[in-house]
């Protein structure tokens, strides 16, 4: 009863305008009500969901990281190319490439704050730099050959008449991992607190330098994690990999009913406006649209629930 | 009143101009270009034109210069517009089609292709104003879709203005030359010139700066923030429509995809560089101009080193950064504090031998 | 529910998934166009999907198909790699792979039936030996590049390459991507012509579009292209004719796009089940055209 | 009284520059356990810089702080806190969209075995500390769903909720009522036997007196002295503020005795008939005729606020009519509130008033400015003429005309925003708690300046808390209870002639027998 309280208002919105847009799919389309659909609708996308939470992190401590895609695409090449060219194995390959992305995140969140420049044009550069450095590892894809990282990708739990993949699996725990940090931890709080107001939470004494910088080497992190995912989800990497990526991650949190002014949101909302933002996508592949109708439909369904989410829970 | 200790004016409180890094920025780059690629400053006369890569400079950059134009206006107000890029693409697409597919000429295809872009740019506003949608929100759902409507008044496809529908008018937007100088440089020198003047001798720019850094209180000043927003999202799309046209104009192509393409960002980076800050507030027209030509500059210089394009963005976000860093309060305050502290142990030792 | 994949439904209409790039260029609407008039002719029911230039879009584009259950999926792919996960999704569903125009690299060849395209190798040696031919062994070149990665861009390289490798006097003094775009390619032959100015006599552009990006910067910078600046590019789009025609332009090496007839024939015997009959690779071929053929080829140009 | 044995906390020769202004100029400071010691200063003096150089909010420039004998240099408040040092800072420093429980205890979380938040043990602990400052409430509900006094409340809690050495308030009773202040002062005196250590910053003298044992005045960031506050008389204190003599603060009324003629004579600048909003104030009637001063009484969310709002047209009515100048209006707001002579100075300057990036010239001229038509902007020169007098009139301190806003202090944050409204030379001004935050000789200016603007003829409409104060300045008073007008009180038709007091305002308050 408590749950239907006003602060959760807006959860449910988004809750149930996934299930009206998934049940008059379903109703429109044979085949969409199947296991099929719904493992893609993780599978396809656990990158972007995985990045996805990052991002909120991000954006509930009041900051916004432009660099996402960037990071997913270098991780990519970068990871494929340690494997095939420098015969990283792939663990190794992998924890390296964790470590970069975290160190990466941490020092754009540390110019972010000790210099106090705006954190759009700090991750802008992060955005640049990361995609020149993707190119200068190599300008074209590299396919991965390696037996340890075709048995990671082929980890599967059966799943109706299909199953769930590695990548999904990672997402789920991440997602139940940082929610349970954001709502049990002096961290987790401590990001809610610096997203309400900075310089408040300055004067509260609460560790705002470490907190922050802390945030977005959670988000380097999850951007590496979410490249790995992506080398796994196609085998390859590509420097081209996740361009313009970053749009469809803040547009999945922003869906999910976090505010981008900081302060305000949830794990859970990410995950709906994550599935939200998949079955969009897997409408217009079963409606046979042409994609300039896709895009200006994704555009006007954001909208659409934007507005909804405005008129359900106003302020 | 004994105030004289408060009012004691602070030697070191000098504030540079917020272009002041841009043009830095600027200048360092050029002074490399000076040593590395002397024949970047080379003018050439050539059929009674100029012709060299600082014309190239200021000829690609008018694009930019255009959106940075707009953009400052609508970070000044706390806003920002995402959609500029997108809509470089719709007007293109319009005017192209306009052009192509019926017989109404050029003038009534530019004004076309123009009232799009304004009308895009309202639609931005209303969504911000009116519906009460974040910035970032709002003009994201045209970035995203944007892209889409200009393909599908493309028809799905690249839409080439063939010459005979093309000259003189559209061809000479992009291609002519005014005072020996391309075109396109010209709309943005007047476009630029006409907006600080509007700006800077009406009381537009303190209406736009006073809501950029407190709404509530400008409505209570009895300010009409809606307007104010309103208007420059209108603005900010009217030079996105301009930028289309030299684009269109430029390589007779509307291309739906590439148009504008992240041009954006560029265009944010350049208003954040020329000392306009993201909250909104005090902005500056000259130094978003100064950021644009930085950035061209940048670009024209790397494609002369034959760096590929796709590597361009590291340094790139390097230049971006060194600017910001050189903006940054922090980096100031330490450079002021160890300046300060040399003085004062200048001031002591005179003290000493008095 | 999987009786759609297994084949024939009797009075249905199979339903083919297409899965396009989603550039915009001439030679791509003509290249979608003659899949979509070609199962429209055969009578199939044409599923269309766009990547919008993503390669993660495509992937997720065939992976829906294959939950869709249609009978069959042809794929136009941006990049060589990255398509092994997802085909093997379509093999265990059994629906069959055509793989269209450009080449993609995977572990296990049987993840496909069969592959049809261009010979983009071969039309990069045409060019050369067009170009060697034309300039007697000497040139210095300036190579503009379509997108890094694409299969296009690396067979028109390499295969250019190949060729003047042993003609010495051939030389190329820059060589930067463009991207397949007309701006890009302005922009790029721009800061070359300032950087090299006077040395350079040819221009070997990936696409047409680029070439004719490349011209717009020569006359700007006073010169003529096709007389002071060699032009050759590849596609063969009107466009291109028009200015060969022109004098602007000295050659295109065709690239065909109307592939959709032979894709369509291949699925009509896949869906037969005369898998055996229909060879890996199949390749459409290429002409030569410069400035001597160009004007009584232009009126029978579609695209 | 414990024996002044040695000082816990000691400062030595501190110094802190701001661009421009030289906000601490070597100033000591001594601080004994078990002591209530009041910071005193006029507005820009330097209280609130010495308190966030000593938490480390700011960098010091030169100085030694002494904590117990030990050399300390915390380098931010979380470090402060380490040390002992628990502080309230004067802005309400609070996050608003989490739980008042979260506010008080942010930071400091308790645990549970597995090292989760324990939110039980939480909500409890937040509910007792609300609870010995005398406050109940849901403890689990958003911060930004009580009232400003609410969140000065809970900004208390948590800095009492620390068991501090030291602590730290900088202006707490600003926004609190009689009730809650004497809540707080008992908590402070117990919390004094228990031997911390209590810095105290307000305005108030009378609490001055009341709660403290020693008394430190600055005056332009200098220390000025401390004083026992036994043997510092209030007089004494208020020239050591102000370096100067007292002002003359006549106790007789300042309100012009000439109002009662011009009423029957002059049309009322406004009328309100039964305006209201749903949700914030219950329907009213409200005449105010020119010259007048109309006064605003009640207690901390009786909806005073609220129907300057509405009379400026800032919140728009559910109900009613407004009429003005004689013609009923439609579509209220401020923007034709100005342009028919409508002024307001709102409570929230941080929100609704100035314009922190903007220079002090811009703005003083802004409504000026924004009720002329874009195209005919004020030249330079008239802009800094008018600021400039205004700057003089209202004794603004500040380096230039082109110093940004957000820099001065509090009370000259309110001075500007005064004088923005002076300069568009209104029919009616709105002012709404014009004292708050500001000091002794401030006050008095501003008061002689309602009188000034009176007889020349303007209508004001004084929101305040300080009885006394409108008991001096008005020449009627309005009362609000529970959102609703109550009573007035009008010596000039009241057949009973009561008199304009304090008491007497006080008692129509406090009045409730339904
Ligand atoms: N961050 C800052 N930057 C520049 N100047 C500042 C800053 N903070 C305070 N000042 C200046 O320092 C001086 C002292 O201000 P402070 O806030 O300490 O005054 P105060 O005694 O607390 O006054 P009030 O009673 O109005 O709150 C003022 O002149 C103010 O303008
Ligand atoms: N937008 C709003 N929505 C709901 N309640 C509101 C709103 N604005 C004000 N209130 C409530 O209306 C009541 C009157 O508020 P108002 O600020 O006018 O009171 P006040 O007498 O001026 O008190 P204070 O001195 O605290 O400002 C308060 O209880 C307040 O919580
Ligand atoms: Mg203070
Ligand atoms: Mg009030």
């Amino acid at each position: 009863m408590s749950f239907i309280a006003r602060g959760n208002l807006p959860l449910l919105a988004t809750a149930a305008v996934l299930a009206a847009l998934f049940g008059a799919a379903s109703l429109c389309f044979d085949n969409f009500c199947s296991s099929y659909v719904i493992s893609d609708l993780f599978s396809q996308n656990a990158f972007l969901g995985i990045s996805a939470l990052g991002m909120t992190v991000v954006i509930l401590s009041g900051g916004i990281d432009l660099s996402v895609g960037a990071v997913i695409g270098f991780t990519t090449i970068f990871v494929a190319t340690l494997i095939t060219q420098c015969e990283f194995s792939p663990w190794l390959a992998w924890t390296v490439a964790l470590i970069v992305g975290t160190v990466y995140g941490a020092a754009m969140g540390a110019t972010i704050h000790f210099f106090k420049l705006p954190a759009f044009l700090v991750t802008l550069a992060g955005l640049f730099f990361a995609r020149g450095m993707a190119f200068f590892v190599t300008q074209q894809s590299v396919q991965i050959r390696n037996d340890v990282h075709e048995l990671v990708s082929g980890v599967a739990i059966p799943f109706g008449q299909t199953e769930i993949g590695f990548t999904t699996i990672l997402f789920l725990v991440l997602l139940v991992t940082m929610a349970c940090v954001s709502n049990f931890s002096t961290f987790g709080r401590a990001v809610l607190a610096i997203g309400g107001d900075e310089e408040s939470a300055t004067l509260m004494g609460l560790p705002v330098a470490r907190t922050k910088v802390a945030v977005y080497a959670i988000n380097g992190f999850c951007s590496a994690l979410a490249g790995i995912a992506m080398t796994l989800y196609m085998d390859s990497g590509n420097p081209i990999n996740a361009i313009g990526l970053e749009l469809d991650v803040i547009a999945v949190v922003v869906i999910g009913g976090t505010l981008l002014s900081g302060g305000v949101g949830s794990f859970t909302g990410t995950l709906l406006g994550f599935l939200i933002y998949g079955t969009i996508y897997q409408i217009t592949y079963f409606a046979n649209v042409g994609s300039s109708i896709a895009t200006i439909a994704i555009g006007a369904l954001l909208l659409a629930f934007i507005l909804l989410q405005q008129i359900l829970a106003p302020r | 009143m004994t105030q004289d200790v408060n009012l004691k004016k602070n030697r070191l409180g000098w504030q540079p101009p917020p272009a002041f890094y841009a043009l830095l920025g600027l200048a360092a780059l050029l002074l490399v270009n000076w040593f590395c690629i002397p024949s970047f400053f080379e003018i050439q006369v050539r059929d009674g034109n100029f012709y060299g890569s600082l014309i190239d400079v200021f000829n690609r950059g008018a694009i930019g210069v255009l959106l940075a134009i707009g953009m400052t206006l609508v970070v000044a107000t706390g806003g920002v517009d995402l959609s500029v890029g997108s809509v470089v693409a719709i007007c293109g697409a319009v005017v192209a089609i306009v052009l192509t597919t019926t017989q109404f000429g050029i003038v009534v295809a530019i004004a076309a292709g123009l009232l799009a872009a304004v009308g895009a740019g309202a639609v931005n506003g209303i969504l911000i104003t009116w519906l009460r949608i974040e910035p970032i929100i709002a003009t994201l759902v045209l970035m995203v879709s944007g892209r889409g409507i200009a393909k599908y008044i493309a028809g799905e496809q690249t839409v080439a203005v063939p010459p005979e529908l093309a000259s003189p008018t559209l061809d000479f937007l992009g291609n002519g030359h005014f005072l020996g100088l391309p075109f396109p440089i010209t709309i943005a020198a007047v476009l630029f010139v006409v907006t600080l003047l509007v700006v800077r001798r009406t009381s537009v720019g303190l209406l736009v700066e006073s809501v950029g850094a407190n709404p509530s209180a400008s409505r209570a000043c009895g300010i009409n923030d809606t307007v104010v927003k309103l208007t420059v999202y209108v603005f900010a799309g009217f030079c996105a429509g301009l930028a289309g046209i030299i684009d269109l104009a430029n390589i007779g192509i509307a291309d739906p995809t590439n148009a504008g393409a992240l041009s954006e960002l560029d265009a944010i980076f350049a208003v954040l560089v020329g000392g306009t800050a993201l909250t909104g507030g005090r902005f500056s027209l000259t130094g978003a101009v100064i950021g644009a030509l930085l950035l061209q500059t940048l670009m024209t210089t790397l494609y002369t080193w034959g760096v590929p394009s796709d590597v361009a963005p590291v340094p790139k976000a390097i230049v971006i950064l060194l600017v910001c860093l050189l903006q940054s309060p922090t980096l100031r305050s330490w450079l002021e504090r160890t300046l300060r502290g040399n003085r004062k142990m200048g001031s002591r030792q005179v003290e000493a031998s008095s | 529910k999987d009786q759609a994949a297994g084949g024939d439904a009797g009075d249905k209409k199979p339903t083919i998934g297409f899965v396009q790039t989603g550039d915009l260029s001439d030679w791509r609407k003509a290249h979608t166009q003659s899949v979509k008039e070609a199962a429209e002719a055969a009578g199939y029911n044409l599923k269309f999907a766009d990547g919008q230039a993503k390669l993660e879009n495509q992937v997720k584009a065939v992976s829906s198909f294959i939950s869709q259950g249609v009978d069959a999926i042809i794929i136009a792919p941006l990049e060589v790699s990255g398509w092994d996960n997802v085909l093997e999704k379509a093999k265990k569903r059994n629906i069959p792979v055509l793989i269209l125009d450009r080449q993609v690299e995977v572990e296990d060849d049987s993840l496909y039936v069969t592959y049809i395209g261009a010979d983009t190798y071969n039309e990069g040696i045409l060019a050369a030996k067009w170009l060697v031919e034309k300039v007697d062994g000497k040139a210095k070149v300036v190579e503009l590049q379509g997108s890094q990665g694409a299969s296009p861009t690396i067979n028109r390289r390499d295969s250019f390459l190949e060729v003047i490798k042993d003609h010495p006097g051939i030389e190329i003094i820059a060589s930067q991507a463009a991207d397949y775009e007309l701006t890009k390619a302005k922009e790029v032959m721009e800061a070359i012509l300032k950087a090299k100015g006077d040395e350079i006599e040819v221009v070997y552009a990936h696409n047409d579009y680029m070439a004719l990006g490349a011209i717009q910067a020569i006359e700007e910078a006073g010169k003529k292209p096709g007389e002071d600046i060699i032009v050759l590019s590849i596609d063969g789009m009107k466009s291109a004719f028009e200015a060969m025609v022109a004098g602007k332009l000295n050659c295109t090496v065709e690239c065909n796009p109307l592939q959709g007839p032979k894709a369509m024939e291949a699925i009509g015997k896949i869906l037969a089940g005369e898998t055996d009959g229909i060879p890996k690779k199949q390749m459409v071929l290429d002409k030569v055209f410069d400035q001597s053929n160009a004007a009584e080829e232009i009126g029978s140009r579609k695209y | 009284m414990p024996t002044l044995t040695k000082p816990i906390l000691k400062i030595h020769n501190l110094r802190k520059q701001f661009p421009g202004v030289l906000a601490l100029d070597g100033v000591d400071f001594e601080l004994t356990a078990g002591e209530v010691h009041a910071l005193m200063g006029e507005n820009g003096a330097g209280k609130s810089t010495l308190i966030k150089v000593l938490t480390g909010v700011h960098p010091r420039d030169s100085g030694r702080v002494e904590l117990d004998g030990q050399t300390i240099a915390p380098t931010s408040p979380s470090a402060a806190e380490g040390l002992g040092i628990s502080t309230v800072f004067q802005e309400v420093n609070l996050i608003p969209r989490l739980s008042v429980a979260e506010n008080i205890l942010l930071g400091r979380q308790p645990k549970n075995a597995i090292g989760a938040i324990d939110w039980k043990t939480l909500y409890q602990m937040a509910t007792q500390t609300l609870t010995r400052l005398g406050v109940e409430l849901d403890v689990r509900k958003q911060l930004a769903e009580y009232s400003i006094a609410i969140a000065q409340m809970v900004a208390i809690a948590r800095g009492i909720a620390l068991d501090a050495k030291v602590l730290i308030l900088d202006e707490p009773t600003s926004s609190l009522d009689e009730k809650e202040v004497t809540h707080l002062f008992t908590v402070m005196e117990r919390l004094r036997n228990e031997g911390m250590a209590i810095v105290f910053v307000t305005h108030f003298l009378d609490q001055v007196y009341r709660i403290s044992d020693r008394i430190t005045v600055l005056r332009n960031g200098r220390l000025v002295g401390t004083w026992p506050t036994g043997e510092l008389e209030r007089l004494d204190l208020v020239e050591h503020m102000l370096g100067r003599k007292v002002p003359q603060l006549s106790a007789q009324r300042v309100g012009s005795a000439a109002v009662p003629s011009s009423k029957i004579s002059a049309k009322p600048v406004v009328k309100a008939q039964g305006l209201g909003r749903r949700g914030s104030v219950h329907p009213f009637d409200l005449e105010i005729f020119p010259g007048e001063v109309v006064g605003l009484a009640g207690l901390l969310g009786s909806g005073r606020s609220e129907v300057g709002r509405l009379i400026f047209g800032f919140d728009s009515a559910t109900t009613g009519t407004l009429e003005v100048g004689g013609n009923q209006v439609v579509n209220w707001s401020p923007r034709k509130a100005i342009d028919a002579g409508i002024a307001w100075c709102p409570e929230d300057r941080k929100l609704d008033g100035v314009i922190p990036q903007l220079s002090v010239r811009e703005n003083i001229v802004l409504a000026l400015q924004s009720a002329r038509s874009i195209f005919h902007p004020l030249s330079r020169a008239k802009q800094n003429e008018i600021a400039q007098r205004y700057v003089a009139q209202l004794g603004i301190k500040t380096t230039s005309l082109e110093t940004t806003v957000g820099t001065l202090s509090g009370g000259n944050q309110q001075k500007v925003l005064l004088a923005r409204w002076l300069a568009m030379e209104p029919k009616l001004i709105i002012l709404d708690e014009p004292t708050r935050g500001i000091d002794v000789g401030a006050k008095a200016e501003i008061e002689n300046l309602v009188a000034e603007l009176s007889a020349a003829g303007v209508a004001v409409l004084l929101i305040s808390s300080e009885l006394e104060d409108l008991a001096r300045c008005c020449s009627r008073v309005v009362v609000l209870r529970d959102r609703r007008i109550v009573a007035a009180l009008d010596p000039s038709s009241d057949l009973e002639q009561n008199a304009l007091d304090e008491s007497a305002i006080m008692k129509l308050i406090a009045h409730h027998n339904d």
